[in-house]
């Protein structure tokens, strides 16, 4: 006779182990260590929740506190690789292999740790990738997971920072896996609920919040004038002539620019209305200006950020709220939004090659994807019609007949030709494919491929490599907006020169834009205050951005 | 604050940001169009001998600005830090050419407004350094007995730290904007000396709190509170200049009596919101908050600074 | 020296001076009889807001009496002191009136004499020593403006390249030695001679001078300030030539 | 420290009667630019001490395009700087010559 509920089984035997720790679902924070010795077994496949934003900063403490006797070869499957006690749990040998996302703050270490063979990677995908593979060959065995609070039931509220949990729960919980939630605090009655109860095993009061990084805050005051003029080029030579309405930015300091010209370059520009009204994108500060001038209609956000909390609440027409008036995010939501129902995702980058192929993969440094390859590749299944995919399609392909034509998402690479430390944006040869020679990887990390990307802006000037025909009109055109960097000053000035006839280079001049008048006083607000100010006091930074 | 207040203002030059502003365009903008002339200007290229030492670039004027023109009409000496460069620190050139204006102050009986903007001593001459500070201290006071009215101005990147908060104590008086921070050590000093118990430099809202514009002048160590605005700090200088309180012994009793009293009201409060609160301000803890109109009626409810006593 | 010592030295026939909790006020008698007015600040203390308020009064209290005697300051410091509770009481107008408070009773006829003798720093150094009309040192007293050890941290110099470079220069490594050459100190003394005949030469030469503050000029005398002193001459003469 | 100096012959005399003017400041990634109208002709020279050592062909670039680009006959460049990029080098060239011509401030 067949056995078909082995899984259903062992979660019941796991739980039963746990449960000595526990009354009802709840186990006190002193015994998380022994809670995750319990239920988690050596090999499993273990989601620690944390992704470029929230952490379950007290599971993961517990974890590496663990007994490596007893915990190890355990196959860590998450978005974020982001606290030090991520690659701890590596180093105490509790796990051995990786499958993650995204490693902003801790990009050299982990770099470090894989040169070391301490980590046994599997792949380094984007956000939906990784989701995507939780359903099909990356099912969790345990998660541990993150929320505000919980009730007797188990019950979460996850609140404005949702972000990765539905997803992570879903998987794991209906696929026989057990999960564990931190809570900030047990309550009688829930603001709402974002999981419900029989989907959560066990319950941690952790006592005080989940830590969130404020990764999408931008002070104004340390936008340079070059950062403003890539704004000002952007938005007359892409925003306009497209009339892009519906897109997704990066967290840089060149879309931060633009988002603080719309209510004044933009203005003025006449571009109210027409551009920039639909979003995918985290509750950046820098867009309180132009929402406060009614340039934007609404707003999906992967998570939250820290201090908008108010703010969102009391703008609830443009982002979306649940009954209590909170933000409820969904990272998976909002990056299949951003796949498919954004016509730009514009973004900055570390390394551009002469395809135009873009990494943030530099040597020593392994950042991981994230969700920028989500909103910065061309969606192959999108359907709908839109204004500027089709123009977009249309440069790309104008041989092709119309009904037939598949549009093109813009993808627009913006930033300065030099970063920081004077490092050269524009490369021969990205830093990613030596780290694939060294690790031996199939692929290279590369962020964005070159077939992706539409548009290049510096402040030099836009490439656009739509209306590239063959590889060496694109290696001129990218070597055309280089500037100084080797690669720009190895240009053919003569082929630049009839790529600018032809429209494919637009100078600041082609584009009736004077680099001198890029000037700070164009930005809505210059400081953090300033956007305070324009929040009517609803926005409140987190200290380290105050000078006040 | 409306899209098209925001509008407007880019092309107003008073509107434009103290903080946000270099030394020369302060003086420029705070000054009757056109009339500064500069004394040792860029053209001389006087630098400091000291930091080619270290391998460091130096800067024309030295982050020193130095000169005379007219506020509202009436002439006047000027000085403005470069707070952006070397981090507005006092170093031989830089110092000996306001130590020079506060002379000549003194000789010619003109008043003097100073932009600070600075971190303190420059660590590369900082025995120079160190001797200027003391030396415009002793010049300043001395223009000052000879009843000459010495205006500072706090509201820049670097703040007025070190030394220069001692220099600016000794002003007859001072316009600070929230922005600007007054204080002697600052605050990875105390965090490096004394832990991040005593002080967590990375709070921010605590070194403003404890340091910032707000704060000084609900405690008497600003006269006038200023808007962030190259226009707001002109019209703080023209009203200070107005009045001229000088040196005597009488005022030097007067700020002991001062400083006492501070002490004895205000010696046993943990935080600067103890003061506040102390102060009858109910809501402490909205003060940092406020806008710039907000605060300064609270300032004037709250307490009387113009005290002579300084 | 010690303090004992030095008081002793300068008051053979004794003296009220006395310290407490690190501030040191009193009065002795010169050569000729006359009062000599001392504070100071020793034990290496630190000098914060109360220190501060402390030794001003005393100031402006003789300021208040009889006498036009002169005030010797000692000095045996440590920095200002660092912390939350002075710098949020605003330690800058307390170290600067103790320096107002000096300078006015200078200008008044009380001449101001510092004798440093141990240890002084940063902003206690400016608000004590060098508020003095004249300052004095003694062999061994140790000026420290910027310590090495921070200044190697900031310029990321090795500490023995500093030290190799402050052999050419005395602006920005500590000791007396290079704070004299930068025009700070006025004289050292010797330790050997009776300190109250040192400074009663002093006080005789001060009184013939005109209380002109020449620091600069003596920085360049000994080499230790090029161009501080011509600098500051040259903006006088055009700020006089722009009237 | 690194001390760069190149000289070109400018298209055209450049116009304004301001003698002086200075733009920027020396921090880092900035450099402070001091014009002044000094030489005859068409002469134009720009002497650069930079933090930054090693950019000499950059520099060189910069400094071309700039002349060729504004007409800055009878001028001469000064500049300190802490290790700016290129773009803001040529920003600030940019706007050194500006404030020269008089036209804003």
């Amino acid at each position: 006779m067949s056995d078909w509920d082995k899984g259903r089984r062992a979660r019941a035997a796991r739980i039963a182990a746990g449960a000595r720790f526990a009354q009802g679902k709840r186990v006190d924070a002193r015994d998380a260590t022994a809670l995750l010795e319990a239920v988690i077994q050596p090999g499993d496949r273990v989601c620690l929740e944390g992704d470029n934003q929230k952490q379950a900063d007290l599971l993961a403490a517990a974890l590496i506190a663990a007994d490596p006797a007893v915990l190890h070869d355990l196959h860590m499957v998450q978005s974020g690789v982001v606290l030090p006690e991520h690659l701890d749990v590596f180093e105490r040998g509790i796990a051995r292999r990786l499958d993650y996302a995204y490693s902003g703050p801790q990009s050299q270490r982990i770099a470090k740790l894989l040169f070391g063979g301490r980590i046994e990677l599997g792949a380094v995908h984007t956000y939906l990738e990784l989701f995507a593979r939780y359903f099909i060959d990356l099912t969790p065995q345990v998660a541990l997971i993150a929320a505000v609070s919980a009730d007797r039931n188990g019950n979460l509220y996850t609140g404005p920072n949702t972000e990765d949990t539905p997803t992570v729960v879903e998987a794991t919980a209906f696929k026989d896996g057990v999960v564990i939630a931190q809570v900030g605090e047990i309550v009688d009655e829930l603001p709402r609920v974002d999981i419900p109860g029989d989907q959560v095993h066990f319950v941690i009061d952790a006592g005080r919040p989940f830590f969130v990084e404020p990764l999408f805050t931008r002070d104004p005051g340390a936008i340079t004038e070059t950062q403003i003029l890539t704004a000002m080029l952007a938005l007359k030579g892409i925003y306009a002539p497209y009339g892009v309405r519906r897109l997704n930015h990066g967290i840089g300091f060149n879309t931060a620019a633009i988002e603080l010209l719309l209510p004044t370059y933009g203005e003025r520009l006449g571009l109210k209305g027409k551009v920039a009204s639909h979003w995918a994108l985290n509750p950046h500060p820098t867009l309180i200006p132009a929402i406060e001038s009614g340039w934007v209609e609404q707003i999906h956000c992967f998570g939250s950020e820290v201090g908008m909390d108010a703010y969102i609440r009391a703008r609830s027409d443009i982002y979306f709220t649940g009954a209590d008036g909170s933000l409820r995010s969904n990272r998976a939501f909002c990056q299949t939004a951003g796949l498919y129902a954004c016509d730009m995702f514009i973004g900055s980058t570390l390394q551009i090659d002469l395809a135009g192929h873009s990494s943030t993969v530099t040597t020593g440094r392994i950042a991981g994807f994230g969700g920028a390859p989500n909103m910065g590749s061309d969606a192959r299944g999108r359907r709908h019609p839109s204004e500027p995919w089709i123009k977009a399609g249309a440069e790309a392909d104008p041989g092709e007949k119309a009904a037939l034509r598949r549009g093109r998402k813009l993808v627009v690479q913006i930033g300065e030709t030099f970063g920081e430390k004077n490092t050269p944006m524009f490369v021969e040869k990205l830093d990613a494919l030596e780290l694939a020679e060294k690790l031996k990887l199939d692929l290279a990390p590369i962020m964005v491929y070159g077939d992706d990307v539409t548009h290049i802006v510096t402040e030099e000037g836009i490439a656009n490599l739509l209306l590239c025909r063959d590889a060496d009109e694109r290696e001129q055109a990218i070597r055309g907006v280089a500037g100084y960097t080797d690669v720009g000053r190895a240009r053919d000035k003569a082929f630049v020169q009839r790529l600018r006839e032809r429209g494919v280079i637009r100078r600041p001049e082609d584009l009736g834009i004077d680099p001198l008048d890029a000037d700070r006083r164009l930005l809505a607000a210059r400081s953090v205050k300033d956007l305070v100010h324009w929040s009517g006091g609803l926005y409140a930074p987190p200290s380290k951005f105050r000078n006040w | 604050m409306s899209a098209a207040s925001a509008a407007t203002r880019i092309d107003d030059a008073l509107a434009q940001s103290w903080y946000e502003a270099s030394a020369r365009q302060r003086v420029d903008a705070l000054l009757d169009r056109g009339s500064f002339v500069e004394f040792i200007g860029p053209e001389r290229r006087e630098t400091s001998p000291h930091l080619p030492l270290f391998d460091l670039p130096e800067q024309f004027d030295d982050g020193m600005i130095v000169g005379r023109g007219r506020l509202d009409g009436a002439s006047i000496l000027i000085a403005a830090q470069e707070g952006r460069f070397m981090g507005g620190a006092f170093g031989e050139v830089h110092g000996a050419k306001l130590t020079g204006l506060l002379r000549a102050a003194r000789e010619l009986r003109t008043p003097v407004v100073i932009a600070f903007d600075t971190g303190g001593v420059r660590l590369q001459e900082a025995n120079a350094g160190e001797m200027a500070i003391a030396e415009i201290m002793r010049a300043l006071l001395e223009a000052r007995l000879a009843a000459v009215n010495v205006i500072g101005l706090v509201g820049g990147r670097a703040g007025c730290y070190g030394g220069g908060g001692l220099i600016a104590a000794c002003c007859s008086a001072l316009a600070v904007s929230e922005q600007g921070r007054i204080s002697v050590s600052g605050p990875e000093v105390i965090e490096t000396n004394r832990g991040v118990e005593e002080f967590d430099s990375k709070d921010r809202a605590l070194v403003w709190r404890t340091m910032g514009g707000k704060h000084r002048r609900l405690i008497g160590g600003a006269e006038i509170f200023v808007d962030d605005t190259v226009a707001s700090f002109r019209a703080a200088a023209i009203a200070l200049l107005a009045r001229a309180p000088a040196l005597t012994r009488a005022m030097l009793v007067a700020e002991q009596a001062r400083l006492e009293t501070r002490l004895d009201a205000f010696g046993d409060c943990a935080d600067a919101l103890d003061i506040w609160r102390r102060l009858g301000i109910a809501d402490a803890a909205s003060v940092p908050a406020m806008s710039y109109g907000e605060f300064d009626a609270l300032g004037a409810r709250i307490t009387e600074v113009i005290h002579d006593a300084r | 020296m010690t303090l004992a010592e030095i008081l002793a030295s300068l008051f053979p026939r004794g003296s009220s001076v006395v310290v407490e909790d690190g501030l040191i006020h009193g009065q002795g008698r010169r050569v000729d009889g006359s009062p000599l007015h001392v504070i100071g600040v020793c034990e290496r203390s630190a000098v914060g807001i109360d220190e501060a308020a402390k030794l001003a009064r005393h100031v402006l209290e003789i300021i208040a009496g009889e006498d036009s005697a002169p005030i010797l300051v000692l000095i045996d410091s440590d920095s200002q002191r660092m912390s939350k509770r002075d710098e949020m009481l605003g330690l800058n107008e307390f170290l600067a009136h103790l320096a107002k408070c000096l300078i006015l009773a200078d200008v008044l006829g009380h001449a101001t004499i510092g004798l440093l003798y141990g240890h002084t720093a940063a902003g206690a150094f400016i608000a004590t020593a060098l508020a003095t009309r004249t300052l004095l040192a003694l062999p061994g007293a140790e000026p420290v403006v910027m310590d090495l050890p921070s200044m190697a941290r900031v310029t990321k110099l090795p500490i023995e390249t500093l030290q190799a470079m402050a052999k050419t220069t005395p602006v920005f490594a500590p000791g007396l030695a290079n704070l004299a050459q930068t025009g700070a100190v006025a004289a050292t003394l010797d330790p050997q001679r009776s300190l109250a005949a040192q400074v009663e030469e002093i006080l005789v030469a001060n009184a013939r001078e005109a209380g002109k503050d020449e620091r600069d000029v003596l920085g360049k005398r000994r080499n230790g300030r090029t161009k501080a002193a011509d600098i500051a001459l040259r903006v006088q003469e055009l700020a006089r030539a722009s009237t | 420290m690194e001390h760069l100096n190149y000289k070109h012959t400018a298209r055209a005399r450049a116009t304004g009667e301001k003698k002086q003017a200075l733009v920027g400041v020396v921090a880092s990634g900035n450099l402070e630019v001091l014009v002044e109208r000094v030489l005859p002709g068409n002469e134009c020279e720009i002497d650069i001490r930079t933090a930054a050592e090693g950019f000499g062909e950059v520099w060189k670039e910069v400094v071309a395009d700039f002349v060729g680009r504004r007409s800055p006959g009878g001028l001469k460049f000064s500049i300190n700087d802490g290790g700016a990029r290129p773009d803001t080098v040529a920003l600030r060239l940019a706007q050194a010559a500006r404030a020269l011509e008089g036209d804003g401030t």
